[in-house]
């Protein structure tokens, strides 16, 4: 049994639309007989038959356009010596893949003379943006080039640990740097610190408001209120937004307010949430989500890391009243907010129940004096009170 | 959607907030506050995690209801719309 | 047709007959077969088939020696066969094989058999004059008898190269035979749409160049006017244009509908198929039996189907060796 | 819109260009009888009559001069080669005389010329049928070098082409011809020499033209499997060379693949990558790679075609070692 197939009728052919038998089933055929027309890109086509028989079936329809190879019609040969039936279907091999990528290997740079350093040209350009010494940059790239990314990762490594050197894991580094700077603040700041208790009932009920008609993804905690609060309080008193260096007080023109976030598994960092004063609450809160996120993922901004004008912390979650912090230098304050717990609160003569919390401020006294620490505490307390003006 | 399966997305949204937490030995009638440490950030993220998995609303007024893993399990099951799905 | 005339055709005895009768079918039944497997996509690319022309490369490649060469065009089966380049190497280079005569680099229009002089078939037209004209330099500054035989269709007559190479031969005198096998057709444009002066062997003449015309279905004729060619031009006579008119009853090639003749055309020109015109005339000379053509056919059959067998069998080139050709080793 | 293929494009273009403009003739190796090597010009003949469309004899250096003088003489010849492979026969032509006339007759003369030819490997045509040169005549100053991708720049490219006052060379990559697109035949006139970014990315840019742009398309789609976003621009035209789009684009990804189907050395990529070396060297955080042809004579046999041609595996393995 022969079988007839589409033809390949031409280079560039895939499939063929039969237009009609030339035949009928039970027709004798014999090599060279016009069988059939086919339609091609090209044209129409008389197209022969190769072994000589008798059609038995017809297996496509004209009007059916099929691939180059498909079986058309099955040929019986009559008696005549069985003919090597069609040549089977010789497959090439699969394209075995090429040895080797079609792009050619880097070349190995060799080093001459005075190791010359292997560095891509868009890592040299920010490696002197972050003021960063290339050859202090480990290169990770093919043949150990330095790409953006090694750069990338020693700006961040610069800002954990400043002068550490040879720690082996993270945390350990990250502890011995929190310790140096800490040591430094104590020896070098003459702290003070002031305390006082604010009422938080309207800040919590605008909070609870907010909330309804806030999508879950856009809901605020009552933290960001107080940030706010401190943003704002320190356009009264901005000696306490301003940085100490070599000797001198130097002011700053705009409040990026450093917030203290502990890391899982330990250490903390202080990254600044720029602009505080001049953000919407829900501005605020994004970017404080943002910020919180990066910090545990490890992708901070050294811009973020270096340039807090003054820190908060709030460590009222973890069930403590009341927060005295260490000044994170430059910065010449701080602020701590303690948990919220309902206390006895007399209001207009009666006795009643209201939630309060304790805010304290730790402040540098060569930079400012108790009595301006306590207007900057009083200004937090009023602003909180006035929750819809933040 | 059966209590099994929105046991384990609870679970899992924990895992995603507190990596470090052991999530097999969690007790499900203990606070969840009392096992892994989560401050306010996290509780929100805790929460949006929900509201993703399982497109249902939870109001803060409702947060006291999801101290433990059962109670959050509890509270999910019982939302009307969870049983429409 | 201009001088010197072909008078008569030399006689010829039963032994050489039924050789020139075997050598025209090996090549009609290797095209048959060679347009079966295209058709079933064991031979791909461009196929350009010879069938209707056997006689111009039968009758002309006996006046060629040894040690004579050979250009041929896409259009060669017949010549290499001719040639003696065996059937199944053939085969194999047109499945792209290592064994093919061209390890699968070249396929059906590019065909190269070192030891036998054969260089080549040429994929642009006009392509191969050149080159059949520096070998015939070559051959004769190296004073030897060696003629060059440079096959070529009526399309290349057009080509700006033709006249350049027809001028350079005529000019330094170079022993090349220009055998233009003048099937009336470029691809798709008959010959009267693409020349101004139809009758090619006149165009000789404006080189100074010898030149005649034979009928290209008579293979004794052809025969004997490419012997006659040959020895004028190995005596040192110059170049010699011999124009073969022959006629393909296939089309250009296998992507070629075929819209430009009509079928009436090709059934008129059948009648002077040269395998029949060569039969009846050694039938009518007592020079073959009725036992010879099956006996033939049969011994073309089976090396036909010995070809195909060892084309399917042989093996790829590996990919590794991708690059291997592309210089000789590097200088010592 | 209407669905039609590149090489109907191509016709509806020569029929409008035929159609609107006496001055406009069809001329070339089989496009009247035979209806074009690759049909293109099918049906032309019998519409618009073998003097405006001319099969000429196989004289490729003689009918493109021929093109040339009947473009100085006024006219609009639209000369067909049938590919780039013969086109080598009427470099002579096409470098001494098309691309010089205005410059040597001191601005007098123009040779407002369009010549089409296809191009590319693939088919298993062997070594002499499946050349790339475009990248050759992109080195010609006096023409215009266009590489149509699309349906849609199939037939825009060729009407624009038409009101240039200097050649206009378009290649056609002859495995385009089948392919299917949407197509607005009223569209107004196209910027002809303005690259396209067909795919937005911010981790690699892939830059190509003409036959490879499919190929260079799936890539991407592969990369962003691996988290890869790549960027891939369509030169449209190779000369003149759109920079300012490509350099914008390595501006953000910092790293680039150049894909080109001629054989690498003094490729036209070779040419890209000197641009970008030129004038992105501060951006570049790797060496721009090259995916090119081997560089062997096309070989017949499949397999070794297929492993002489850039392909998408090639792609995509140059595209992650220059982001690594």
């Amino acid at each position: 049994m022969a079988q007839f197939v589409m033809p390949q009728l031409g280079a560039d052919m895939t499939a063929g639309k039969l237009l009609a038998w030339r035949k009928k089933v039970g027709d004798p055929v014999k090599r060279g007989d016009i069988i059939a027309d086919v339609e091609t890109d090209k044209a129409d086509i008389e197209v022969e038959v190769f072994s000589a028989g008798v059609i038995e079936k017809f297996l496509v329809q004209p009007g059916e356009k099929v691939p180059v190879g498909t079986p058309l019609a099955i040929i019986r040969q009559e008696g005549a010596a069985e003919t090597t039936e069609s040549p089977k279907e010789l497959t090439g091999p699969a394209s075995p893949a090429p040895a080797t990528p079609l792009a050619v290997p880097l070349p190995p740079t060799a080093p001459l003379g005075t190791p010359r350093l292997h560095i891509s040209p868009a890592a040299k350009k920010l490696a002197a943006h972050y003021g960063l010494d290339p050859a202090s940059i480990t290169g990770t790239g093919p043949g150990g080039r330095i790409t953006l990314q090694d750069v990338e990762r020693a700006e961040q490594a610069k800002t954990v640990q400043p002068e550490i050197e040879g720690q082996p894991d993270r945390q350990a580094r990250m502890r011995h740097a929190i310790a140096l700077a800490m040591a430094r603040s104590k020896r070098e700041i003459p702290h003070y610190y002031l305390s006082t208790t604010i009422e938080m009932t309207r800040s919590l009920a605008w909070i609870a408001q907010a909330n309804l008609k806030r999508s879950v993804e856009e809901r605020l905690v009552y933290g960001v209120l107080l940030l706010k609060a401190v943003a704002l309080a320190l356009r009264e008193t901005s000696e306490l937004n301003s940085k100490w260096s070599d000797g001198k007080v130097i002011p700053n023109a705009d409040v990026h307010v450093g917030v203290a976030i502990s890391l899982r598994g330990g250490g903390l960092v202080a990254p600044a949430l720029h602009h505080a004063d001049r953000l919407s609450v829900d501005e605020l809160m994004k970017n404080f989500r943002d910020l919180v996120q990066r910090a545990r993922a490890g992708s901070l901004r050294s811009s973020e890391l270096s340039d807090p004008t003054i820190t908060v912390t709030s460590l009222g979650e973890q069930g403590v009243e009341a927060v005295f912090g260490v000044i994170y230098p430059p910065q010449v304050a701080l602020v701590g907010f303690g948990k919220i717990v309902e206390r006895p609160w007399s209001s207009e003569g009666q006795i009643v129940s209201r939630p309060v919390v304790t805010a304290t401020l730790s402040a540098d006294h060569r930079v400012s004096d108790g009595h301006r620490g306590a207007l900057f505490l009083a200004a937090i307390d009023r602003r909180l009170q006035e929750p819809d003006t933040l | 959607m059966t209590k099994e399966k929105i046991r384990e997305i609870v679970l899992r949204a924990l895992g995603q907030i507190a990596p470090e937490a052991d999530l097999a030995q969690f007790k499900p009638n203990l606070r969840i506050r009392d096992q892994v440490d989560l401050d306010s950030m996290d509780m929100l993220n805790f929460i949006i995690a929900l509201h993703k998995e399982l497109k249902v609303e939870i109001p803060e007024a409702d947060y006291p209801k999801l101290l433990t893993l059962d109670d959050c399990t509890e509270y999910l099951a019982s939302r009307q719309e969870l049983l429409a799905k | 047709m201009s001088t010197p005339s072909i008078s008569e055709r030399l006689p010829v005895d039963r032994e050489h007959a039924l050789f020139l009768l075997r050598e025209m079918l090996r090549i009609r039944r290797f095209e048959e077969k060679a347009a079966e497997l295209y058709s079933l996509q064991k031979i791909r690319g461009f196929l350009h088939l010879y069938i209707g022309e056997e006689a111009t490369g039968v009758g002309s490649m006996q006046a060629f020696a040894q040690d004579d060469a050979i250009v041929a065009t896409y259009r060669e089966h017949g010549h290499a066969l001719a040639r003696g380049i065996p059937a199944r190497v053939l085969m194999a280079e047109m499945f792209g094989k290592a064994t093919g005569c061209s390890h699968g680099h070249g396929g059906s229009m590019h065909f190269f058999d070192r030891s036998r002089r054969f260089y080549g078939g040429y994929a642009i037209v006009g392509g191969g004059l050149p080159i059949a004209v520096g070998l015939a330099l070559a051959d004769k500054l190296r004073d030897r008898q060696s003629v060059t035989a440079c096959y070529f269709g009526d399309g290349a007559v057009a080509e700006g190269e033709f006249h350049e190479s027809l001028n350079l031969a005529a000019l330094w005198k170079l022993p090349v035979v220009f055998l233009c096998e003048n099937n009336l057709y470029a691809m798709g444009t008959a010959l009267a749409r693409h020349q101004s002066q139809t009758d090619i062997s006149a165009k000789g003449e404006s080189y100074g160049i010898a030149s005649s015309a034979v009928d290209g279905m008579d293979v004794l004729a052809v025969e004997t006017a490419t012997r006659q060619a040959v020895e004028f031009v190995r005596r040192g006579n110059g170049p010699f244009l011999l124009e073969l008119r022959t006629y393909r009853f296939r089309a250009h090639s296998m992507s070629d509908p075929d819209l430009y003749r009509t079928k009436q055309e090709i059934e008129e020109w059948k009648k002077r198929d040269p395998l029949l015109l060569f039969q009846a005339e050694l039938r009518q000379g007592k020079l073959l039996t009725d036992s010879d053509t099956p006996r033939i056919e049969a011994e073309v059959s089976a090396e036909i189907d010995e070809a195909v067998r060892s084309a399917e069998a042989g093996p790829w080139e590996p990919v590794e060796r991708l690059l291997d050709d592309v210089q000789g080793p590097a200088a010592p | 819109m209407t669905k039609m293929t590149y090489r109907e494009a191509v016709r509806a273009a020569l029929r409008k260009a035929l159609r609107s403009d006496p001055l406009v003739f069809l001329m070339g190796e089989d496009v009247g009888g035979y209806g074009g090597a690759f049909a293109v010009s099918h049906g032309l003949l019998e519409e618009f009559g073998p003097e405006r469309v001319r099969d000429t004899p196989l004289s490729e250096s003689t009918f493109v001069g021929a093109g040339i003088g009947a473009a100085l003489g006024g006219m609009r010849p639209i000369v067909e080669i049938m590919t780039v492979n013969f086109s080598l026969l009427a470099l002579d032509q096409i470098v001494n005389n098309a691309a010089t006339l205005r410059h040597m007759s001191g601005g007098q003369f123009n040779v407002p010329l369009v010549v089409r030819m296809a191009t590319g490997g693939g088919r298993q045509l062997a070594a002499q049928h499946s050349h790339s040169f475009e990248g050759w005549y992109a080195h010609i100053p006096g023409i215009k070098v266009l590489t149509p991708a699309t349906v849609p720049d199939a037939y825009g490219m060729l009407l624009t082409a038409l009101g240039e006052p200097d050649p206009v060379f378009i290649f056609e990559h002859a495995t385009l011809y089948a392919l299917e697109g949407e197509l607005d035949e009223e569209a107004a006139g196209m910027n002809i020499t303005r690259a396209a970014v067909r795919r937005q990315g911010r981790d690699v840019t892939l830059i190509t033209y003409g036959g490879s742009l499919g190929k260079t398309l799936e890539a991407a789609r592969d990369l962003a499997e691996a988290d890869i976003e790549a960027e891939v621009i369509d030169l449209r035209a190779l000369r003149p060379l759109d920079t300012p789009t490509i350099l914008e684009s390595v501006a953000k990804t910092h790293h680039a693949v150049v894909v080109d189907e001629g054989w690498r050395t003094g490729s036209f990529a070779a040419e890209i990558c000197a641009q970008l070396m030129e004038k992105a060297f501060d951006e570049l955080d790797a060496p721009v790679m090259r995916v090119c042809s081997e560089e062997v004579p096309m070989p017949y046999a499949k397999h070794l075609e297929d492993a002489a041609l850039p392909q998408v595996k090639n792609i995509v393995a140059a595209a992650k070692q220059t982001v690594s």
